[in-house]
């Protein structure tokens, strides 16, 4: 029986390198991936705290996240490929039309 | 000895058994296919190695084992390497979830590897698992026909998987269980599936050929058009692990099949009276009923065309997709409403739907797919004047 | 055999959110069928009667899916407005989708489905449907933002949707820890929970709420978290853009005072920095605006500043500060929306006007450079128009719960405000004699959606009561904890 | 029964890797494009939009499969109200899977 | 009544976008002629008590006016002004329809100031005369308008969003139910916080005096404006520092207004010296009559701020009254510039050519520089004598002020009107038929109330009385 704060640390690290990735990487794929990565960060924190609690609504709530994440995969892949089809690249970097 | 060690020993055994089993099963498999299929188109078959060829499949892998393994140039070498252990450990890991008898039945011993609550989850899992041996296999080769074979095979897989998820949602409302032995416990209480799903089971059935990339869908390997697909570029032990992950999966596809519709490990009732428990045998019964699944693909591969590829896309969206979620909402309903009626209409509502899959599955075309064609109303698009309804 | 019951799920509280998604719905099938124009029409219909059904809700308080939806006068409130906005947005693309290449049935079926998720939002009772709201709303906003065909647009999407998307993961961690602090998803459970908290989980508690507040940040382009907001603003059409600024945010604040006002009210620490990062908002948005030459970009960053005024309701008291959003929300949605409009009608390209090209308007097109010069001052805050009671509020929401700083820093930089948003006007009525630079042509709906704008900002200036006395009752506000 | 199968696979490799001759040549290192020489550089270009799509659809789909099992399992504990919850899910599904056919996605011409 | 006196420019300015071209003239110059009767009409009816009633009720804001003595008199200079300005808007501007509705758009405003005894309503008056007089110099200012709009918007906003916190703070802090001026007196703030707010409501009433620091809008804004000095009357009517100090200033924060007396008193006077030192060498008549103007301020300021009776009501008299010499002066140079074509200082021999208009001038320029006998003069002598009886030195720097404004003004009109003119030139004609009117009226109330100061006084030391009663 693992006890639930090492859980929450796990689920903190995956959390941190999500961040980090977000905040680092230049292409938007490796965004997006250290995006996911935060996702699921947050579901295994629900999970552990739902047995902590020991009811089961976030449990339910870590469905309705799993969706929203296939839902953002679905758009962002979406959008990331229709522009990677107009142009070369990904890079976030180069998308300066506008400078904001 | 402590108590774990020794669990931890026998499963370890089991699992190795089990392996193995599906290894040889997978070699002979071979050999039996070729004789079988040079009997449907009356010709002999190999039956030089050993007496008529028993030996064949043992020189296959000899042979598959010291010719070159080749690791071509623009291939991207670790995945390129890592691709076939993928694809066949998921086949392997599958069959260990699988029930061969009642607990205890194997001397003593539960005559499966693991058993778990979720353990259809588990095996879809799994078995959806093996895409990523074939699609990475096929993009690492960094070849043109294995990159398409890949694609392919992963757009045909995933798309088969969605008809394979649905097709088991109205047995599970029925068992109310995802354990494969509460499943295979309510078919001896209540007589095999495949009577009221009959829908799931064709349903099912088709998906699983598509999953295992068999005639007629094995297109990521179509010949004339992509030479071997996926394996285009690969040689000797991997190309040999890639076709085992085929055999084996079809193997448990076999296995699956007949656990969650026709009554798992357990042998028909009537036959107690002759001699008392033999229903309740271990392994025979399922072993029986996966040779007749396995006869069953080599026939079809025998007999069928393939599909081309529009039409086994179509196939899969429009027709199976569809009917199978229409089989679980029937179930749902006749759950919810018509429960008081004894299972019978889920019977009958099996045939039709299973009459209306081979009725549709020809004529989709007509019935559904026309892409309305609509002008463009605002002058000043700087595209066609004509395009698919809708937006872009 | 038995019957086909229906289950007793109370529909009367759903049945706004439920009309506007059988618009959407409706926009996605008929959208084969009708042309984009009557698709528009329905979808305007269903707004009407979803805004009928929150009329008969009115002091109701039904609830829903075990308080999980609950149709409270704070939700109706804030739908109205909600709606609003987004007619607004949909009269304007009935004149201008042509010209912004959006002129497909796609276009509205997305919106609707937007203004489905603001709802849900609204209407929220817990966290898990607040963010399933939240992300209906954002991943929809995400698509319209790409949805013209033009490399500004896809990039626009792009970085809304990387940023919105981080934000997304933030708030949902803060979700996370805020459930585990309190053990309740639920916006009374976790008020209640957090009130008497043990010592143990109070740090979560406090993490959770700023995490959830970094989140909002992103949503609602809270400095530092708003640098999508002008290339979004800036590079999606101007429709979209019109939609993005008004609605989106709205719902988006609805969220906020649902969590924040709500379920996290008596949660330490999280008001300080909300504070904090009001002033950045306010400064940054602020001085940002002064140096833009793009009337587009220009509003972009004025829409970053109002959000700083936005925020400083929420640093009030429930009773104070509710109404003042309500209030503020209203007027922000109809002054924003017509200045949007406004140039949405005389914009040649999706980029907007350039500011130089305004010189001399109101010899031009003088209706619509004096509803623009209204609405300006309206974003100002100069009376009689409804901007000034707005940002009156907004002060005093922040004042009587003691930030009187963060009131002085609003005060002061609303005067670089005052300045871009005067420099603009008064260029408008600057005589001038070069040829019209402005997209000819009549353009009936965005005039209506204007005069309707113009029109209910000034009268709601002069008689603030009309709206204003709707949502001063206290209690409203004060149930959103549950109390 | 995974580290069992790997081991298996593995094994399998490395005794290849042992026995098996290494003569490489560059014709027989070529990616093989029917015997010519190979065309157009990397073959990882971009793929058609439309596998793109599929797997899109594909995990929209699987998705609301993977709603379904729970609800599934424990259906007949919940009777008529799972129903109209199932219906009312499968309806919005369908909208969804009405417009992907009439948008032509499912077409491989 | 009252409500009609407010209104009626406004809706007279709303009607004006709806008649005929050919009308304009006719219907605004009636609209303010009428306003300016309905406040004779009021002022015979001894002023218009207090009216009050709710507005935004749970916010606490009143619509509460009223109009007594010191109110009174300065709406009725305020219409009188306007109307005068109207009366040479349309002889002066060519097709003058939105400069005559913003006028009188304007003049709601000044006078909604003068009637308001509700903090937020005086607020709303506040900004509602800004945005005409933005507009008028957006539309008729010259070249460099933007820096001098851009000035001009600012100092006011710094100024009105102090006051705004301040006046959100005196009802918070104060805990009065409302915002009527009544209320709020009686429901004081004490202490240090008194002091703040008063300093943020000082902003605001400093930038609009215009006191030292906060004054450099108004040199631009003037030069800025139309040449026709019809901007520049409404600019000078809205110089209404002085009485919302004397209003709310005296009556909200009274502890605060006696703390502050030295430093306010002692900037006061530097103002008027320093605004008389710089007009001592403008080349512009605008620059110089806004810096005389400036200095005059300076003066209201002094009295204003020595809380002392007298000084006090002279400072009122002097703030009305030079409303109506600075802006005929400021129209006197409108018409100059009409005929020689420029505001410079430096022109010369006008005198020869247009006798009538140099004479009215010179006049009214003496009123300007307080000679006796004219309405300057009881004013500023009422708050040097009231100011001496406090800080003398201060009464004394001030005085010198006088001194420098009889320098300046007579060396700048000896140049322009008496110097031999340089050859060339157009025929300068002299004052023609409407332009008598304008100037006339102007000097004939200078010399009138110059003469005779007592129904003025009437109107103002009552209410000083009260105030100061209440306050020490």
């Amino acid at each position: 029986m693992v006890s639930t704060n090492s859980y929450i640390i796990l689920s903190g690290l995956l959390f941190a390198i999500g961040m980090f990735g977000v905040l680092t990487r230049r292409t938007a794929v490796m965004v997006f991936l250290s995006v996911e990565l935060m996702l699921n960060a947050a579901n295994l924190s629900l999970v552990a705290f739902a047995r902590a609690w020991g009811d089961l609504t976030a449990q339910t709530a870590v469905f309705i996240v799993m969706t929203l994440a296939a839902a953002e995969v679905a758009i962002g892949l979406a959008i990331i490929v229709a522009i990677f089809r107009k142009r070369e690249t990904t890079n976030v970097d180069d998308l300066a039309a506008m400078k904001g | 000895m402590p108590a774990w060690l020794y669990e931890l020993i026998i499963v370890v055994l089991k699992g190795v058994g089990v392996a193995f089993a599906l290894l040889t099963t997978f070699a002979y498999m071979t050999l039996v296919e070729r004789r079988l299929l040079a009997r449907m188109q009356i010709r002999i078959g190999p039956n030089r190695v050993g007496w008529n060829g028993l030996l064949q499949p043992l020189a296959d892998a000899v042979k598959s084992i010291f010719k070159e393994d080749l690791n071509i140039t623009m291939s991207d070498k670790l995945v390129y390497t890592l691709a076939p252990l993928i694809a066949i450990t998921c086949a392997l890991a599958t069959f260990g979830g699988l029930p061969a008898g009642p607990p205890n039945s194997f001397f003593g011993a539960n005559p499966w590897v693991y058993s778990l609550d979720i353990g259809v989850l588990v095996l879809l899992a799994l078995t959806s698992m093996g895409v990523y041996g074939i699609f990475l296999g096929g993009w690492a080769s960094g070849s043109k026909y294995p990159l398409l074979g890949g694609l392919r095979s992963a757009a045909q897989i995933i798309s088969y998987e969605l008809g394979m998820g649905l097709s088991l949602l109205g047995l599970l409302m029925l068992v109310g269980s995802t354990s494969f032995r509460a499943i295979v416990g309510w078919q001896g209480d209540h007589g095999w599936l495949i009577l009221f799903q009959a829908l799931g089971f064709v349903t099912f059935f088709v998906s699983s050929f598509a999953e295992t990339n068999r005639t007629p869908f094995d297109l990521p390997e179509a010949e004339q058009e992509l030479v071997a697909g996926y394996l285009t570029e690969y040689t000797a032990i991997k190309w040999a692990l890639f076709q085992m992950a085929e055999y084996v999966n079809m193997i448990t596809a076999s296995a699956l099949m007949s656990t969650l519709f026709f009554g798992g490990y357990k042998g028909p009732q009537f036959l107690n009276v002759l001699i008392p428990g033999i229903s309740e045998w271990p392994f025979i019964w399922l072993i029986l009923k996966i040779a007749v699944f396995l006869f069953i693909f080599i026939w079809a591969r025998a007999t069928l065309p393939r599909l081309r590829y529009d039409q086994l896309m179509r196939f899969g969206w429009k027709l199976l997709f569809p009917l199978a979620l229409a089989n679980t909402m029937f179930t749902a309903f006749y759950l919810a409403y018509l429960k008081g009626w004894g299972l019978w209409p889920l019977g009958v509502a099996g045939v039709l739907g299973v009459a209306a899959l081979i009725a549709g599955s020809d004529r989709v075309r007509p019935l559904w797919n026309k892409p309305g064609v609509r002008v463009l109303d605002d002058a000043e698009s700087p595209r066609s004047k004509t395009r698919i309804v809708g937006g872009d | 055999m038995t019957p086909l019951t229906l289950p007793d799920v109370p529909l009367a509280p759903m049945l706004p959110i439920l009309l506007t998604l059988l618009g959407a719905i409706a926009a996605t099938v008929l959208g084969f069928f009708l042309p984009r124009r009557a698709v528009a029409i329905i979808a305007l219909v269903s707004l009407g009667l979803s805004a009928v059904s929150m009329g008969t809700l009115w002091n109701k308080g039904q609830t829903a899916f075990g308080g999980s939806l609950q149709a409270d006068n704070a939700a109706i409130a804030l739908g109205i407005v909600l709606l609003i906005g987004s007619a607004l947005a949909i009269l304007v693309s009935l004149d201008t989708a042509g010209r912004a290449r959006l002129n497909f049935p796609e276009f509205d079926a997305i919106l609707m489905f937007a203004v489905t998720g603001t709802l849900v939002i609204a209407f929220s009772g817990d966290l898990v449907t607040m963010l399933i709201g939240l992300e209906v709303m954002s991943l929809s906003g995400y698509v319209l933002a790409t949805l013209q065909d033009s490399r500004e647009s896809e990039e626009s999407g792009l970085k809304y949707f990387l940023l919105g998307a981080t934000g997304s993961a933030i708030l949902i961690y803060g979700i996370a820890l805020v459930y585990g602090a309190t053990g309740s998803l639920n916006f009374t459970g976790i008020a209640a929970a957090s009130s008497g908290l043990q010592v143990l989980n109070s740090p979560l508690l406090v993490a959770g709420a700023l995490m959830l507040l970094c989140g909002f940040g992103f949503k609602v382009a809270l400095a530092p978290f708003h640098q999508w907001t002008p290339d979004v603003y800036g590079g999606a059409p101007t429709v979209v853009s019109l939609f993005l600024s008004t609605v989106v945010k709205v719902g988006a604040f609805a969220g906020m005072l649902r969590v924040f006002g709500g379920a996290l009210h008596n949660a330490p620490n999280w008001l300080g920095v909300l504070a904090v990062l009001t002033a950045a908002t306010l400064v940054v948005g602020n001085l940002a605006a002064l140096f833009q030459t793009n009337f587009k970009r220009l509003l972009a960053y004025s829409a970053v500043a109002q959000t700083g005024f936005l925020a400083l309701t929420l640093l009030g008291t429930q009773q104070v500060g509710g109404p003042a959003l309500a209030y503020y929300l209203l007027i922000y949605t109809l002054t924003t929306a017509a200045a949007l409009a406004v140039v949405a009608a005389l914009q040649r390209s999706e980029a907007g006007l350039e500011i130089s090209d305004m010189r001399g308007l109101y010899y031009r097109h003088p209706g619509y450079a004096v509803a623009l010069a209204i609405c300006l001052a309206s974003l100002a805050g100069l009376p009689p128009f409804a901007g000034f009671m707005a940002k009156y509020m907004a002060f005093q929401a922040a004042f009587q719960n003691g930030f009187v700083w963060v009131a002085v820093i609003a005060a002061l930089t609303s005067i670089a405000a005052f300045i871009y948003y005067m420099r603009v006007a008064a260029l408008m009525f600057m005589p001038d004699h070069t040829p019209a630079r402005e997209y000819p042509g009549a353009r009936p709906a965005i005039t209506f959606s204007v005069a309707l704008g113009v029109v209910s900002i000034t009268v709601l200036g002069i008689l603030p009561n009309l709206a204003y006395a709707w949502v001063a009752f206290p209690g409203i506000w004060t149930q959103l904890a549950g109390t | 029964m995974l580290l069992i199968a790997t081991g298996i696979g593995v094994l399998a490799v490395v005794v290849s890797l042992l026995l098996g001759p290494k003569k490489p040549s560059r014709a027989k290192l070529m990616p093989y494009e029917s015997g010519n020489d190979p065309e157009g550089g990397d073959a990882r270009q971009r793929f058609p939009v439309h596998f793109y799509l599929v797997a899109m659809l594909f995990i929209v789909f699987d998705i609301e499969t993977a709603f379904f099992y729970p609800i599934a399992v424990a259906y007949q504990k919940l009777g008529a109200f799972a129903f109209w919850e199932t219906v009312s899910f499968v309806a919005l599904v369908l909208v969804g899977y009405f417009y992907v056919l009439k948008k032509g996605v499912l077409e491989w011409a | 009544m009252i409500h009609f006196f407010i209104f009626l420019p406004m809706l007279a300015s709303l009607l004006l976008l709806a008649t005929p071209v050919r009308w304009r003239e006719e219907v605004a110059g009636f609209a303010a002629a009428a306003t300016l009767g309905l406040g004779l009409y009021i002022w015979l009816g001894g002023g218009a008590a207090l009216v009050s009633v709710p507005w935004i009720q749970a916010l606490g804001v009143t619509y509460s006016v009223a109009l007594d003595g010191v109110s009174l008199l300065l709406g009725l200079v305020t219409a009188l002004m306007t109307f005068v300005a109207i009366i040479y808007t349309a002889r002066r501007i060519h097709n003058p329809g939105t400069m005559l509705s913003l006028i009188l758009a304007m003049e709601t405003g000044l006078l909604g100031i003068y009637a308001a005894r509700d903090f937020v309503l005086f607020y709303v008056f506040f900004e509602d005369a800004l945005i005409p007089a933005l507009l008028m110099l957006a539309i008729y200012g010259k070249t460099h308008r933007m820096a001098a709009l851009i000035k001009f918007g600012a100092y006011t906003l710094l100024g009105s969003m102090l006051m705004l916190v301040s006046i959100i703070g005196v009802k918070a802090l104060g805990g009065s139910p409302s915002f009527a001026l009544a209320d709020l007196a009686a429901h004081p703030v004490t202490g240090a916080a008194q002091t703040w707010l008063y300093l943020g409501f000082l902003a605001a009433m400093a930038v609009k005096l215009p006191l030292f620091p906060l004054h450099a809008w108004l040199p631009d804004f003037h030069e800025q404006n139309h040449e026709s000095g019809v901007a520049d009357v409404m600019g000078t009517l809205y110089k209404v520092g002085a009485y919302g100090l004397f209003r709310f200033g005296m009556t909200l924060f009274p502890d605060a207004s006696l703390e502050l007396r030295p430093v306010l008193m002692s900037l006061a006077a530097f103002t008027a010296i320093y605004a008389a030192w710089i007009a001592f060498r403008q080349p512009d008549w605008k620059r110089l009559l806004a810096y005389a103007g400036l200095s005059h301020m300076g003066l209201v300021a002094l009295g204003i701020f020595s809380l002392e009776p007298t000084a006090m009501t002279g400072a009122i008299y002097l703030l009305a009254f030079q409303n109506v010499y600075t802006g005929a002066l400021f129209l006197a140079a409108g018409m100059l510039q009409e005929r020689v074509g420029s505001l410079s200082t430096r022109v010369g021999g006008v005198m020869t050519q247009a006798p009538i208009l140099a004479g009215v001038t010179m006049s009214l320029w003496f009123a300007s520089i307080a000679v006796p006998g004219l309405a300057g003069f009881i004013g500023e002598f009422s708050v040097l004598l009231g100011a001496y009886q406090i800080y003398p030195w201060l009464a004394f720097i001030a005085g010198l002020s006088t001194i420098a404004a009889a320098i300046y003004a007579l060396s700048a009109y000896q140049t322009t009107y008496w110097q031999a003119r340089p050859p060339g030139g157009v025929k300068i004609f002299d004052l023609q038929h409407t332009e008598w009117l304008v100037l006339g009226v102007p000097l004939a109330v200078c010399v009138v109330f110059g003469v005779y100061s007592a129904p003025a006084l009437n109107l103002i030391q009552p209410v000083v009385r009260a105030l100061l009663g209440g306050a020490s």
